[in-house]
């Protein structure tokens, strides 16, 4: 174990993948040569380590860093690349909806597409709604890409090696402002599978959903609650598609209630899909109301008291789980 | 004749050309017998001599990437036939189990690995091919194959700029068939040569009469050479005309009839006859036996296709994943 | 009164716009000359009505297509533009997403976009999964569009008619397999208001919500469900975005059962937010649990059987309903 | 100098350089005395003839759409510091009420509608704005000022093929700085000079001197002219460099500190002053007034933004829609 933060915890495993798989290189803007110089940048080090055959930095261009990837991937290299924030995804959807998550299909499953697509989210560095929106949502409901987005140091690195050797496409969304957060992780090529989730808090009676940035702030109201002796189960996704549904189902069945928690908007959020899915699978379980706690349906404002308001808060999630709890 | 094109080389693209349109004109057919092909088709009738020029400047090791007007591509990259019919009718014993349908058929066994419909799409997923054969340090090179209309898409210009800054073995091939859809190249294209794009980049780009197989071979030739060699990228437009309309429904209300006289003159398959004989390069007894022959080879293609079941409904589950 | 189909009461709507308002133009691929000759086909007829000025055929590019449109309308135009089929969309979802949507936020509301954007849906058409993927939940879940999505001729006459005239961004959604389908369509400049469902039918049993193509589907399943005495209360959504969360929740406060249908397929679906509103504003009426019917999460395949197979029937509503009624 | 540009048009110039140049000195040390503004600042430090040599051949009418780095742009165009300086603090007086930021500041009052921080996005968008223009009659254009790295996206390229297909009154201007982010020029472009990519959509293409003022404006005079009289689409690469690194938390490790030197010394500003100077069209007096004048100018914006509120948070959910 070490204690690295998320940054470093990603840089560890890119350079781990690297060390371990010759078909593997990087491709990104700014993924070589960074105007960060920080440690906790996850490609920092790596073009001086590997070369700029494998560090490739890229004109400013997502789509064909999207069809890069798909390309290579489907003559048998494992590309990593990344897209700097997530609204610069649109520019690279129909590479990846369109072509890394179906040609497989279409091909009758002849070919395969090994990629992975690293991407930035988060909505609290005040740089305005076209550099933080969160898009998972749409990742999410797109076959035949996975899509994983960790909390943690070790679960950053842990899921970013499953991702890699993973045979399908994956896209790991990175929040941000958990770069420079540290935490134990383990050494060595260690995995975290795709498709589990993670009890990030045991608790008896409400079930809190979340991943990404937004398991800090469901800590934080778990703290506020318990000393309200209100038990949190909160459930750190990690892996939206697949979804752990077991895990999920289990909680609930358990505690009967379920607050799902996301920085994302609220209409149409990934937070729809977990809300839908408990009222489907576990009805009867069910003792309130389902609660989303969600950014409101506005884009990300600049001003910092505007933004502060748009990011759902610990008070926020506390209010919405003690209108189901007692 | 160039001196590299050899007599049994001008003999196998006539062949191959012959086999295109024969197996296209069966698709028509069976489009007519309604219900007997699913969808919309897209056939490379009179553009023949850009696949069969451009593919027999590549090794079998070459990897194509294609568009919504593949049959030509894929049968001269040496595509089964067979195969290609069942999938263009859905049936099982399709290359890709009926997931497809004709327009984005992908043959990986003949290094045809991604096909897409997607209008522009081929160029950046055939920089990511080209990467990895440079990455690789393969002596293999990508060919693309998009439209006049695809050019218009912004990914196009990303992959050339790409493949040209990062010096790929890619060969851009621009089939200007006049058309994009209902759109005259004049519609929606802002300069008179595509191929004066390269300059763009930094690339070489030049254009050929796309109706003329051994123009068409031996300008790929002398690019292909390029991208092999590791100069980079470079930009062929070949110069044609769609005959058909886009799709079978489409009755060309849009088109010129005179336009499609002229074009009917060009036929690159009839001229190419003509000139054989003109030469003494073919006998009309060998001519016939290429009909035969490729007639033969549609009616085998359409008999495995009839006799293939559609695929079961739940198969559909399958392929997505790599389990 | 006149029958028309689906697509002549479109051609309708946009003539009438463009006799009315010369601030009106069209744009896109084919939307002058087209392949196809059917007056059943959104504009036809229109090019040679208003002229190469008015009704612009335009290059394949989708994103300067959509930005023809934002910088237009802000301008002080109205722009119709199409965008040929979904999947294509996804080509200008960076222009819909981050400009259409938020340049007027950005603007502090000072710049205004009254543009609308038509495109084609289905998954009916033996196209593949690249022509054939509705990604409706994408649009709706990015704030500042609006979306609808009308099942007869007479909504999409009148909710084209709202959309070229509403002073914000409209996305519609035209189920091209409708297009044939004929229906009474009121005369004139008839509206019909964006963000108001229609009861497609009365019932007391289970509310089953619907929009587009599916809604075809939902009347079928309710024809079959009447004879053995369950009676479906159909809401056609027609607005996604906004969304007539009323008529949703008094519809389930009557029924207390709830039945989503959609051709989307189901993880991340529009049908997730109908089933979490429903779960979180009218929970203590709910006697079932909420059921989606939707297209298995995979993309659409070519076959005829394996497309019959992924599009969701009326035999699945059936079954759905059958499960939480009685 | 040009006699199109007499002296007084050449003061004022200078005048514009150096309000551009002071306000954003002045953000620099703002963002120094950490928290009083919030993100990341984009300056145009050393670009400042860029944007005031095109801009001056504008009308208030003509439209321009810019990017993210669009302090010198605005400014030139003659937004007022005040409300652009509450806005990059993110304060309720600011241009925008806070919503915006430095990256994507409207100022629809001179006629600069849309600004986007998405690399490459403006161009099609100004597309849509020369559309209208067009559509109407009127005499008005739109320049649009986009980077280096923004030639890169197939966005600009979707433009450029639009606009010189349809003719439209718009002016590209790319500022070629030889950075976009931390690559350089070599690393993500093709060829050596983006305005030779005129010749792929036959539209004029010239590259300039962006560090000489005054050369910046005869051409902007010609090109802008060009596109006003409805002969189309028109393209400037202004060359020039970008002295600061991207933001100011990027302390240019990567940038050879010789090249840096070099450029100092092509200070668009100090090089004007000089000359101007030295052929006595300015005294050391009347520097010292335009010195001052705007000083006061940014001590005045800035005690406005200080002075403005933040905005009330609930605000947040105004200005979506139009109700
Ligand atoms: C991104 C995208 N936009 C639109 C279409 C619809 N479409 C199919 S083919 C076609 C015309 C393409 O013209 P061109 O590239 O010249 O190819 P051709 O059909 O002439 O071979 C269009 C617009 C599409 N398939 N993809
Ligand atoms: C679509 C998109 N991709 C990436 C970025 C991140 N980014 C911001 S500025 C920049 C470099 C742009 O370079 P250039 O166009 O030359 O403009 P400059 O900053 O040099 O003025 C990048 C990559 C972005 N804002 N938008
Ligand atoms: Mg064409
Ligand atoms: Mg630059």
């Amino acid at each position: 174990m070490a204690q690295l933060s998320f940054g470093q915890a990603v840089n560890n495993a890119l350079d781990l993948a690297m060390s371990m798989d010759e078909s593997i290189f990087l491709a990104g803007e700014g993924i070589g040569v960074s105007i960060h110089y920080d440690p906790n940048m996850p490609s920092h080090g790596l073009l001086e380590k590997y070369g700029p055959k494998r560090v490739k930095d890229t004109p400013v261009s997502e789509a064909a860093i999207a069809g890069l990837a798909v390309g290579a991937s489907c003559m048998g290299l494992r590309p990593v690349v990344e897209i700097m924030f997530l609204p610069f995804i649109t520019l690279a959807t129909d590479m990846l909806v369109n072509h890394a998550g179906k040609l497989r299909y279409l091909s009758g499953g002849k070919s395969t597409f090994p990629l992975t697509v690293r991407v930035k989210a988060g909505v609290n560095f005040a740089a305005g709604c076209q550099h933080s929106h969160n898009l998972e949502a749409w990742l999410a409901h797109s076959p035949g890409l996975k899509v994983v987005f960790p909390s943690t140091p070790e679960d950053a690195k842990g899921l970013l090696l499953s991702a890699i050797f993973d045979p399908n496409p994956v896209i790991v969304i990175e929040e941000m402002g958990l770069y420079w957060g540290k935490g134990e992780v383990p050494e060595g090529d260690y995995r975290v599978p795709i498709g589990k989730a993670r009890i990030a808090m045991p608790g008896k009676d409400c079930t809190l959903v979340c991943y990404g940035g937004a398991t800090v702030t469901a800590l934080e109201a778990a703290a506020i609650l318990s000393k309200e002796n209100i038990f949190l189960e909160i459930i750190d996704l990690r892996s939206l598609v697949p979804l752990d549904r077991d895990c999920l189902l289990n909680s609930v069945k358990k505690t009967g209630r379920l607050v799902v928690l996301h920085d994302a908007t609220k209409f149409g959020g990934f937070g729809a899909e977990i809300a839908a899915i408990v009222a489907e699978d576990a009805f009867k379980f069910l003792k309130a109301p389902i609660k989303r706690v969600a950014a409101p349906d506005i884009p990300v404002p600049f001003s910092p008291t505007q933004e502060k308001f748009y990011k759902p808060s610990a008070r926020m999630v506390v209010d919405a789980v003690k209108s189901i709890t007692g | 004749m160039e001196p590299q094109l050899n007599l049994v080389r001008l003999k196998t693209m006539y062949e191959k050309m012959v086999l295109i349109r024969k197996f296209e004109e069966r698709i028509i057919e069976l489009v007519q017998e309604q219900g007997r092909i699913p969808g919309m088709q897209i056939l490379a009738n009179g553009q023949e001599a850009v696949a069969v020029g451009i593919i027999e400047s590549l090794n079998a090791e070459d990897v194509i990437v294609s568009n919504h007007r593949s049959h030509g591509h894929l049968l001269a990259k040496g595509a089964d036939p067979k195969y290609l019919m069942a999938e263009i009718m859905g049936k099982s014993g399709g290359v890709n189990k009926g997931k497809s349908g004709t327009l984005h058929l992908a043959v990986p066994e003949v290094n045809a690995l991604m096909t897409s419909t997607v209008v522009g799409a081929g160029p950046p997923l055939a920089a990511g091919a080209a990467f990895a054969q440079q990455y690789r340090d393969e002596p293999n090179i990508t060919v693309v194959f998009f439209g006049d209309g695809a050019a218009a898409e912004g990914s196009v210009h990303e992959a050339m700029n790409l493949a040209a800054l990062w010096k790929l073995p890619l060969l851009f091939v621009c089939e200007n068939n006049c058309w994009a859809g209902a759109q005259s190249y004049s519609q929606h294209c802002s300069i008179g040569n595509i191929a004066q794009r390269g300059i763009a980049y930094d690339m070489p780009g030049e254009y050929v009469d796309g109706n003329d197989v051994e123009k068409v071979y031996d300008l790929a030739v002398s690019m292909t050479d390029y991208c092999r060699k590791g100069k980079g990228p470079a930009l062929i437009e070949a110069k044609t005309y769609r005959m058909r309309g886009h799709g079978e429904n489409d009755h060309q209300h849009y088109v010129d009839k005179e336009e499609l006289v002229f074009w009917t003159k060009k036929c690159p398959i009839g001229n190419l006859k003509e000139k054989m004989l003109k030469e003494g390069l073919i006998t009309e007894d060998e001519l016939q036996v290429v009909e035969t022959v490729s007639k033969a080879i549609v009616d085998e293609a359409v008999a495995f296709a009839d006799e293939s079941p559609f695929p079961y409904a739940e198969e559909a589950l399958d392929d997505v994943w790599v389990k």
